[in-house]
């Protein structure tokens, strides 16, 4: 099984979760989609490391994973907090910043 | 003591006088100011007869010395020193303008008594005459331009010298802005030859002409007629002669002095001094000639049908330095000069006698309200009487010999000169008729009001009021003060007319022709080597036809105005009907006035109102409202792109992803 | 010595933070005093004879970029040393007696922009003199947005961008200068002695030359750039204008001749025609613009357009005595305008406007007033006589050596500044007095300041020759790089 | 074989993120994503990458996914509009994406490495194993492994700061969201129960 | 696993030789934040000195080892994981001394007050350790980790003033978008790690050598890593999230975010492109010079006409960042050091600049909008000149230091043969001109607005009249950041608002100003600064070439 197909397969992943990120209101699902992006350089990433036989992209995930986590932990905090504020979920109705 | 250091003196007394005067008119008590002023111009005029004695020490061939006092402003190859040339030529024009302003002075130190601006007066009359010394002894072209421009000023301040009336105030400025083109030539003229000669000091320039240029190459024709614009701006030449007639807004011994006797002639001093440039350039001579001739033929038309006494004399002045540059165009150097000297006495002496008139008439100028001052005024008209009859050229007066000596030169030197003899007799006739056309009216006929309360011992005063527009007078500094002064009632006046009156009788006796040769004898160490002048040697037999013809011109004129004024009076007015489109472009002095507003004035206005209307404000603060309104459309588009959708920020860094992708893999190989 | 003069007046305006509000101005008077004392000692000391730079200061100051603190003085030099010490202390003196509020700023400020145009004009090294330059503008914004009048903060920022658009494009330009001909000078160095000796190819002289004479022609101001001075005039209050068109306006001229020249010199022969041309542009348009103005601070305004257009084109003539020529013309319109607008000043506090056409008869009762004004206003006029005459002349026979036509349509402009000089003065001083308006002889106050200015242009007057002489040499040494085989061939 | 797992993996993978994005209701979509998650943990076995595969499938499933139905549960779904508040984004954004796969692809498909083309080297046993990764952890990635840890603390206080209620100031006019007593001991172990793994 | 497994794991284990000297200012930051946490936690809350105290000594100390190990040789920490030299040193003394001047302008910041003071510091220094790691960063995987570690805790402090519907967007807007951003560079670096088969910057460098210069795998990679770093430089088109994200945090965190997270990141931009990506330096240096021009025109135009001050500081920091990558993308020793020193000019001014409208938004009832510096040339002149002064120097005009950073930033381009970048650094601060003139005018030249802050204090419903008094004309300024009715009552318990209580943060402020003047006329000590950071990148580069 080439190499190639894991890495297309990765790249549309990535893609998905970009557009996901362009066409979802919620601030949860956005969340989803970054991670459906970080998974995509996964498996990018462990696809290469079995390519070249080489353990680093391996570890790269893992901390991957972690940020990922990190990243979600400190998201869902905010959407948290906006509840409590009674602030609408909706990224579209949060733009009391702009011009 | 050196003829030269005599030259510095000359200029020295009339400037410290100047200084003093204008320094300490707070201080100066009464009339000192004009004391002082006479004074220093007298001295003035003895430190000239010095020189002059001085230079007659030297032999005919050695009376050209130049002296220097510093370096001005020489750097980078343009010579330019404080440096005077006293020769016979300027020895002879600083006692002319010396000894006419000690006249003048004293005569202003009474007419002007009644003035809040006495002092004022006499600093600016005294900064004139050193101004003119200034010109007449500068020792080359750049100082010379200094004192031109200086005159200019001086000409100027006195014109506005009553700055409450607008219309002095406009003639002022209308003076000034003409000579200011007249200097812009005579600058010009100076670049050239410092191009050319890389040289401005007379001596060096006259030597170096010959060898530099042959006879009428452009450039010297350039340089040439460059002078000449400067002449004819400062002597009222046409087409800049506009100025002279308005300038009579001045006080009457301004107008005496520069306007009839020195500063006007400046332009015929010109072309004297420079004659060896102009020997080079006969085309250029012979166009000053001409415009000459025109000015003096115009100018003594237009003296037929004024009105304001002041302003017939001042065309007639234009009229008599239209003779002057004929003759010193033509080569008759020393007849023009000799013109200039009897001129400036009579013509002195009748704006004299006209500002004692004037006054009687309690600051009226019009001719029409004047008549009959013969028993009011018996002096002053007499006066005014030698006066026109000099004008006129009465056989036996200055005026005769010095105008016949030049028509006779044009007759002489012959072929397309003859124009310039015959014009200049027909001008004679009309000179006779207008001058006497003033006598006629002002000294006899019926006597008007004023004349016959002065006859009963009353000086007429009346409300101070402009006699150009008749609007009431500000009566505040800087107007005709309210009190006159004739010269009946006032000796100094009394004094500086009958002196100039002598001079108008009898000056004309230092040069009779086959009898004496005075003038010419002298100024030969300036001419000496004069090409023209020289080669035309009027014959005693054309000099005495000259003599005869011009006596025959002075009769007519003086007979028609005698039967027109006199045996017919009233006449005038059914000739005026008959004729009256003759009479109207007459006495609108050939629309001069209204073809300079239309040409220059006009145009230039409306070229300020473009600038300001529409390049100003389009094309200047179109650059700026153009790069501001470039910059403001940007930033709207930037700002609106900052909606505040996150999703569009992602939106917009996708793109940007995208695009930068597509550029990588383009590059890529 | 030059160091002092440059560093005293910041170093007195620091002090001023420090003295109670009263002491302020007297304080600041007397450090501009004293530094127009040392400026003077400068001239004196200054050897005429020699075109070289003198009391020449040299230590190093950004290593990294071969930018070195190089002072120095030569004939182009000195007299603006002394012009700007001059003016500034007349201003100073005037603001003195005026009592600013915010003293202690408004001080401070003077006192930063006569060291920046002190700086500008001694800077040996071409980054100081961009950095001196750009400097100059800082502490005028400051003083005629904060002490101005009218729409002044509108104004003053026009005037900024304005004028940094040519000077920061010049700042590129000098460092390109630097960068493009390290190879030949062996490593970066900003000395304008060592860039002189290693002219640019001509591609590269050509654009440099443009940002140059951009940002000098913004500053002079010269016609079509001109878009920022009307508002700043209006605004600017007056003490501050006098240094604005007396000396700052010189800047830009002085440029042109102590950097443009020496360093593009196949440059400024190849746009010569172009400057000239802009440069009669500027007389004839400021001359038609001047007579047209009513308001008393626009024809000083675009008088002096024209006159700096004199100015360029005695530079942009090429030759010795053009160059003179704006040398002296420089020093000479610095004085006039200054005294202008200090008479300009003087009538607004006796009229209470700035509109000829409201004014009049002032002479009646302060005839000191108008022998002062008169003077000025024939020195504006350049009537033959007074040293800006002298100047004209010169430039005149630049010109008309290099470019005839131009020389003629450029004389124009005197007919023209004899029209509008004097209707300026008759205007104010002349004809009838305005209800309500009263003439009052000018005050001890006023003197003070007018008295020495016309005073200096009286003595100049009588011997213009100091100037030029000392000029002389170190104009030939700028132009000097123009004799160049190839460039004489070009000509 | 491989290659039927890998389609498996694949098609789950893709299904489930599509879902994700598809799914209007978050609920769902979280629990697409743990449809995702798994079946990239599978095709990281594929990859050789055991030990990866199975923190995939401890950390998400067993951490933050749980938080994230957690957090969906508390703030409860919201009816998303149809109609897009940003004129054309809905069209442009599947472009961009598209572009974007295809701009991927291109470079993935166009590079001169040959070793893609392959099933990969062979590999030294042991690759993978949690040996392996540990060895790595704590000799050349230690630095990273202790940032690691020192990230997730950090997460964990920004969680508190956040997410946290607590008596409002005498400065702050809170808004008074629902009770929730043990949010901060709610998540205070989410965050704890990832550090195990590591 | 199985416990053999681990059993062998543990004896065939040896510990890694750690240069602890080297990593001592990491430990450092690392103590200093658990002992804050854990003050902070224990401690009573809202106890702002202590936890202050504690961050600055751990700052201190911190800056202090940086200091010692300027003077010692460039090291490698862990088989390259970590590299200590010149640049990285520079650039954490930057970060350090940023949050160094932070923690005073947090003192009175309510947002951190209801964080709390311990959370806020640990927050403020994690973030701090993400720079210094970043700075040092050699390796991918370091980059990576050290740049969330960067951000994360920014995310958490943008929206920790929960009270203020606008810090939370901020931070959702943050969380968002970074994310995004840093999963695009991690892409990037999948990419590129396939395509080089290495993850150590050198070695990156080496598996790129030639003949993959321009393979597009890795120039995608390139593309992707790009775009990332771009978004965290805040390089336009990527920079939207500045202004928003500026304006919505609370002011000692934009101060923080907008001169710290630059340098870092501008850092290991530098450090990866140049080192790293050396080898298709052709290829990316016309894209970064592409990026450098649009967002040095998008950051001048867009802060023109601005009304908050700190999203203009938002805008002129895109413009910024695009003048600094005219520094890093001529890829020349002058180049990176211009751009270092730019990076320091920039943290000063901005510093200052900041400050004073920290110090602004508590005194005046007008927030950050323009009207609250108004007249403060008559009212406050030790506020007004430092703000002054920043602006002149953001403006980039002569006798400041950022004079003196664009002139080495115009060398360096010119000398780098992009002198029409050069010509656009001098029309963007022409442009800049006239906005930062604007508020010079607004200090010096208008009158302060008439309304009293103690009045408007007062009482809850004078907090309608602030909304009066507010000159900008945005609809949904609700929730602008400002301190609402009871807060300034709640001051006012406190003893009411004035200039001595901020008496740290001015004379913080002076310090700042003056060292923005005293660089702007004797660059010469930071100019060394920078040539060590520029000498040993090229270092790195020399080195490359060598093992390449």
């Amino acid at each position: 099984m080439d190499l190639t197909w894991y890495l297309v397969l990765s790249a549309l992943l990535f893609s998905i979760g970009a557009g996901g990120v362009l066409v979802r209101r919620s601030p949860l699902v956005i969340l989803l989609c970054l991670e459906i992006m970080l998974n995509s350089a996964n498996l990018a990433l462990i696809a290469f490391s079995r390519s070249l036989g080489d353990a680093d992209g391996q570890i790269f995930a893992l901390i991957v994973m972690v940020v990922a986590a990190c990243e979600v932990v400190v998201g869902l905090g905010l959407i948290v907090a906006m509840y409590r504020r009674r602030l609408p979920l909706d990224v579209d109705e949060s733009r009391g910043l702009r011009g | 003591m050196s003829a030269t250091t005599f030259g510095w003196l000359i200029l020295a007394f009339p400037l410290v006088g100047a200084i003093v005067i204008g320094l300490g008119f707070r201080v100066l008590p009464g009339r000192s100011a004009g004391a002082i002023g006479t004074a220093s111009i007298g001295a003035a005029f003895v430190c000239s007869v010095g020189a002059l004695i001085g230079l007659l020490d030297h032999p005919v061939e050695e009376r050209q010395l130049a002296d220097t006092l510093y370096d001005y402003a020489g750097a980078a190859g343009i010579p330019f020193e404080l440096g005077i040339l006293v020769d016979p030529l300027s020895i002879f024009m600083a006692l002319v303008v010396t000894g006419v302003s000690t006249m003048i002075h004293l005569y202003s130190f009474a007419y002007m008594g009644g003035d809040a601006g006495y002092r004022r007066f006499f600093a600016y009359l005294n900064f004139f005459v050193f101004s003119m010394l200034l010109l007449v002894l500068a020792g080359n072209y750049a100082l010379l331009i200094v004192g031109w421009a200086f005159v200019g000023y001086a000409s100027y301040a006195l014109i506005s010298f009553w700055y409450r009336r607008d219309t002095a105030t406009r003639a002022g400025m209308k003076a000034f802005v003409i000579n200011v083109v007249g200097d812009i030539g005579l600058v010009f003229a100076a670049i050239l030859l410092i191009q050319q000669l890389g040289a401005t000091e007379y001596l060096a320039v006259f030597e170096a002409a010959p060898e530099a240029f042959e006879t009428n190459e452009w450039t010297i024709v350039a340089i040439c007629l460059l002078l000449l614009v400067g002449a004819f701006a400062k002597s009222a030449q046409i087409p800049f002669h506009t100025w002279l007639p308005d300038a009579m807004e001045g006080p009457t011994p301004v107008s005496a002095l520069i306007h009839a006797a020195t500063m006007v002639t400046a332009g015929v001093y010109l072309i004297a001094r420079s004659f060896p440039l102009f020997e080079l350039a006969p085309t250029a001579a012979d166009i000053g000639a001409f415009v000459g001739l025109a000015t003096l033929i115009i100018a003594a038309t237009i003296a037929l049908v004024v009105t304001d006494l002041k302003r017939i004399i001042a065309y007639s002045t234009m009229s008599q330095i239209g003779y002057m540059v004929v003759g010193v165009s033509i080569g008759a150097y020393s007849a023009g000069l000799f013109h200039l000297m009897t001129h400036a006495f009579f013509k002195a002496l009748l704006f004299m006698a006209a500002g004692s008139i004037i006054a009687a008439m309690a600051a009226n100028q019009n001719i029409d309200r004047m008549g009959g001052f013969r028993k009011a005024l018996p002096w002053t008209c007499g006066l005014l009487i030698i006066g026109a009859l000099a004008l006129s050229g009465f056989p036996g007066t200055s005026g005769f010999f010095s105008k016949d000596e030049i028509l006779a030169f044009a007759a002489e030197r012959g072929g397309m000169y003859w124009i310039f003899a015959i014009g200049g007799y027909l001008a004679a006739i009309l000179t006779a008729f207008y001058s006497f056309r003033i006598v006629f009216r002002v000294v006899y006929g019926e006597p008007c009001k004023e004349a016959k309360e002065l006859e009963g011992g009353h000086l007429a005063h009346a409300e101070p009021e402009n006699p150009a527009t008749g609007e009431p007078e500000d009566t505040d500094v800087g107007f005709p003060g309210p009190d006159h002064w004739i010269a009946e009632r006032a000796f100094p006046m009394k004094a500086a007319m009958t002196v100039l009156g002598v001079g108008a009788l009898f000056a004309g006796f230092v040069q009779v022709p086959g009898v004496t040769e005075v003038i010419t004898h002298f100024l030969e160490g300036t001419f000496e080597d004069s090409t023209v002048e020289n080669s035309v040697e009027v014959s005693e037999k054309v000099a005495y036809i000259g003599l005869l013809v011009g006596g025959l011109c002075a009769f007519l004129g003086i007979g028609a105005a005698f039967y027109l004024y006199i045996v017919a009076p009233g006449s005038t007015l059914r000739l005026r009907d008959r004729a009256h489109g003759v009479h109207d472009f007459l006495f609108h002095k050939w629309y001069f006035d209204e073809l300079l507003d239309a040409l220059v004035y006009r145009p230039a206005i409306a070229l300020g109102r473009f600038a300001n209307d529409t390049v100003e404000r389009v094309v200047v603060q179109g650059i700026v409202r153009g790069a501001s309104g470039g910059v403001g459309g940007l930033s709207a588009t930037v700002r609106t792109a900052q909606s505040g959708f996150v999703r569009f920020y992602a939106l917009l860094v996708v793109a940007g992803l995208a695009g930068l992708g597509a550029y990588f893999l383009i590059v890529s190989g | 010595m030059l160091s002092t003069i440059l560093w005293l007046p910041l170093a007195v305006g620091l002090v001023g933070f420090m003295l109670p509000k009263r002491l302020v101005g007297a304080w600041a008077l007397l450090g501009s005093v004293g530094s127009l004392v040392l400026a003077i000692a400068l001239v004196a000391g200054f050897d005429g004879a020699s075109g070289a730079l003198q009391e020449s200061v040299s230590d190093s100051w950004i290593p990294d970029l071969g930018v070195r603190y190089e002072l120095g003085v030569d004939g182009l030099s000195v007299f603006m040393v002394l012009l700007t010490s001059i003016l500034w202390t007349a201003s100073i003196l005037w603001s003195a007696f005026a009592h600013p509020d915010r003293a202690r700023n408004y001080f401070f400020m003077l006192a930063v922009g006569q060291t920046a145009a002190l700086g500008a004009f001694m800077a040996q090294d071409l980054l100081l003199f961009v950095l001196f330059f750009d400097l100059m503008l800082i502490p005028f914004y400051f003083l005629i947005g904060g002490w101005g009048t009218g729409d002044r903060i509108r104004a003053t920022i026009k005037m900024i961008v304005f004028t940094l658009v040519g000077s920061l494009l010049m700042l590129v330009a000098a460092i390109a200068t630097a960068v493009l001909s390290s190879d030949a000078a062996g490593g970066l160095t900003f000395s304008l002695e060592a860039l002189r000796q290693v002219p640019l190819e001509d591609g590269s002289q050509y654009w440099i030359f443009c940002f140059f004479a951009l940002a000098f022609l913004v500053k002079m101001p010269a016609f079509l750039v001109h878009g920022w001075m009307p508002d700043a005039y209006r605004a600017a209050p007056l003490p501050v204008l006098v240094l604005l068109s007396g000396v700052l306006s010189k800047v830009g001229a002085y440029g042109f001749l102590r950097v443009v020249i020496p360093l593009f010199p196949d440059a400024s022969i190849h746009f010569q025609e172009l400057m000239m041309i802009i440069a009669v542009a500027s007389i004839v348009y400021g001359s038609i613009m001047a007579f047209t103005q009513t308001n008393v601070r626009l024809i000083a305004g675009y008088s002096s357009v024209a006159q700096l257009g004199f100015i360029t084109l005695g530079i942009f003539s090429l030759r010795p005595d053009g160059g003179d020529g704006a040398v002296i013309q420089m020093f000479n319109h610095g004085l006039v305008v200054a005294a202008v607008l200090f008479v300009i000043a003087i009538l607004y506090e006796r009229s209470e406007t700035e509109d000829i056409r409201e004014m009049g008869g002032l002479a009646q009762r302060a005839p000191v007033l108008a022998i002062l004004f008169v003077i000025v206003t024939m020195a504006t006029l350049a009537i033959p006589g007074s040293a800006n005459f002298v100047g004209e002349f010169f430039i005149l026979t630049g010109a008309f050596e290099s470019k005839v036509a131009l020389a003629l349509i450029a004389s124009v402009g005197i007919a023209l500044a004899a029209f509008y000089a004097l209707r300026m003065y008759q205007r104010t001083m002349h004809n009838r007095l305005p209800a309500g308006m009263v003439s009052r002889e000018i005050t001890l106050r006023e003197g003070a300041v007018l008295v020495p200015l016309v005073g200096c242009i009286v003595a100049l007057a009588f011997y213009p020759g100091l100037i030029t002489t000392r000029g002389e040499v170190s104009v030939e040494r700028s132009l000097a790089s123009l004799e160049e085989p190839e460039t004489v061939a070009q000509r | 074989m491989e290659q039927v797992a890998f389609f498996a993996g694949a098609i789950g993978a893709l299904g489930g993120a599509v879902a994700v994005i598809a799914l209007r209701n978050p609920f769902y979509s979280v629990l697409a994503l743990v449809v995702h998650l798994f079946s990239l943990a599978g095709l990281f076995l594929i990859l050789h990458a055991e030990f990866v595969a199975a923190a995939q499938v401890v950390v998400y499933a067993g951490g933050v996914m749980v938080l994230y139905v957690f957090v969906a549960a508390y703030v409860g779904g919201f009816g998303e509009p149809i109609w897009d508040a940003i004129p054309g984004q809905r069209l442009l954004a599947p472009l961009l994406a598209g572009a974007l796969f295809i701009e991927l692809s291109i470079a993935v498909i166009g590079t001169a490495l040959t070793s893609l083309d392959s099933a990969g080297p062979t590999i030294p046993l042991g690759f993978g194993s949690p040996e392996a990764i540990g060895e790595l952890m704590l000799e050349r990635f230690l630095i990273p492994f202790e940032a690691a840890s020192m990230l997730l603390l950090i997460a964990a206080v920004g969680a508190v700061v956040l997410a946290a209620r607590r008596p409002p100031l005498p400065s702050s006019n809170n808004g008074q969201g629902p009770s929730l007593e043990d949010e901060p001991a709610r998540l205070a172990p989410a965050t704890a129960s990832e550090r195990d793994p590591v | 696993m199985s416990l053999l497994s681990l059993a062998q794991t543990v004896t065939n284990f040896e510990a890694p030789d750690v240069d602890y000297a080297a990593l001592s200012p990491a430990i450092a930051l690392t103590v200093g934040l658990v002992i804050v946490l854990a003050a902070g936690v224990i401690g009573p809350r809202g106890n702002r000195w202590l936890s202050s105290g504690l961050t600055l000594l751990t700052l201190a100390i911190t800056a202090g080892l940086l200091i010692w190990r300027l003077g010692e040789p460039d090291a490698e920490i862990i088989a390259g994981a970590l590299g200590v030299d010149g640049l990285s040193i520079t650039i954490a003394l930057m970060c350090v001394v940023a949050a160094a001047f932070v923690v005073p302008l947090q003192l009175r910041d309510v947002a951190a007050e209801e964080a709390g003071f311990g959370e806020s510091h640990a927050l403020l220094l994690g973030s701090v350790l993400g720079m210094l790691l970043l700075a040092e960063a050699q390796n991918l995987i370091t980059f990576f980790i050290a740049l969330e570690l960067l951000s994360i805790p920014l995310y958490v402090l943008c929206g920790s003033h929960r009270i203020r519907g606008s810090s939370l967007e901020s931070g959702l807007k943050y969380l968002i978008i970074g994310s995004l951003g840093s999963a695009t560079l991690l892409y990037g670096m999948a990419f590129i790690y396939g395509g080089s088969g290495a993850t150590d910057f050198d070695a990156i460098a080496a598996g790129i050598g030639t003949d993959l210069a321009d393979d597009p795998l890795i120039l995608i990679g390139i593309a992707l890593c790009a775009v990332g770093l771009a978004f965290k430089v805040s390089v336009a088109p990527f920079h939207q999230w500045t202004p928003d994200v500026y304006e919505g945090a609370p002011t000692p965190i934009t101060s923080f975010m907008a001169v710290a997270t630059k340098a870092a990141a501008f850092a290991v931009f530098a450090r990866f492109f140049i080192v790293a990506l050396g080898p298709s330096v052709d290829q990316w240096q016309p894209a970064l010079a592409a990026l450098a021009a649009i967002s040095i025109i998008v950051g001048n135009v867009g802060a023109l006409g601005q009304d908050s001050l700190k999203r203009l500081l938002g805008y002129s920091g895109v413009a910024q960042a695009g003048y600094i990558l005219v520094g890093l993308l001529v890829a020349t020793e002058e180049g990176v050091s211009a751009m270092v020193f730019y990076l320091a000019a920039y943290t000063i001014m901005n510093l200052a600049a900041f400050a004073v409208i920290a110090v602004r938004e508590r005194e005046t009832p007008f927030g950050d909008d323009i009207e609250s510096v108004q007249g403060l040339g008559r009212d406050r002149p030790a506020l007004a000149w430092p703000l002054t002064i920043a602006m002149l120097a953001l403006a980039g005009l002569p006798g400041t230091a950022g004079f003196m950073g664009k002139l080495f930033l115009i060398e360096s381009s010119v000398g780098g043969d992009y002198t029409w970048l050069g010509v656009m650094i001098v029309i963007g601060s022409m442009i800049s001109l006239a906005y930062y003139l604007r508020v010079i005018s607004a200090i010096w030249m208008r009158p302060a607005p008439q309304l009293a802050p103690a009045i408007a204090g007062a009482s809850p419903d004078a907090h309608g009249a602030f909304h009066a008094g507010d000159g900008s004309s945005r609809e949904d300024r609700e929730d602008r950041p400002r301190p609402s009715g009871p807060v300034l009552a709640g001051r006012a318990l406190r003893g009411g608002p004035s200039g001595g209580r901020c008496s740290l943060v001015v004379g913080a402020t002076i310090i700042a100003a003056a060292a923005t003047i005293v660089f702007g006329i004797a660059p010469s000590p930071l100019v060394d600064f920078a040539e060590n950071a520029g000498s040993s990148i090229v270092e790195m580069v020399g080195q490359v070439g060598q093992t390449g």
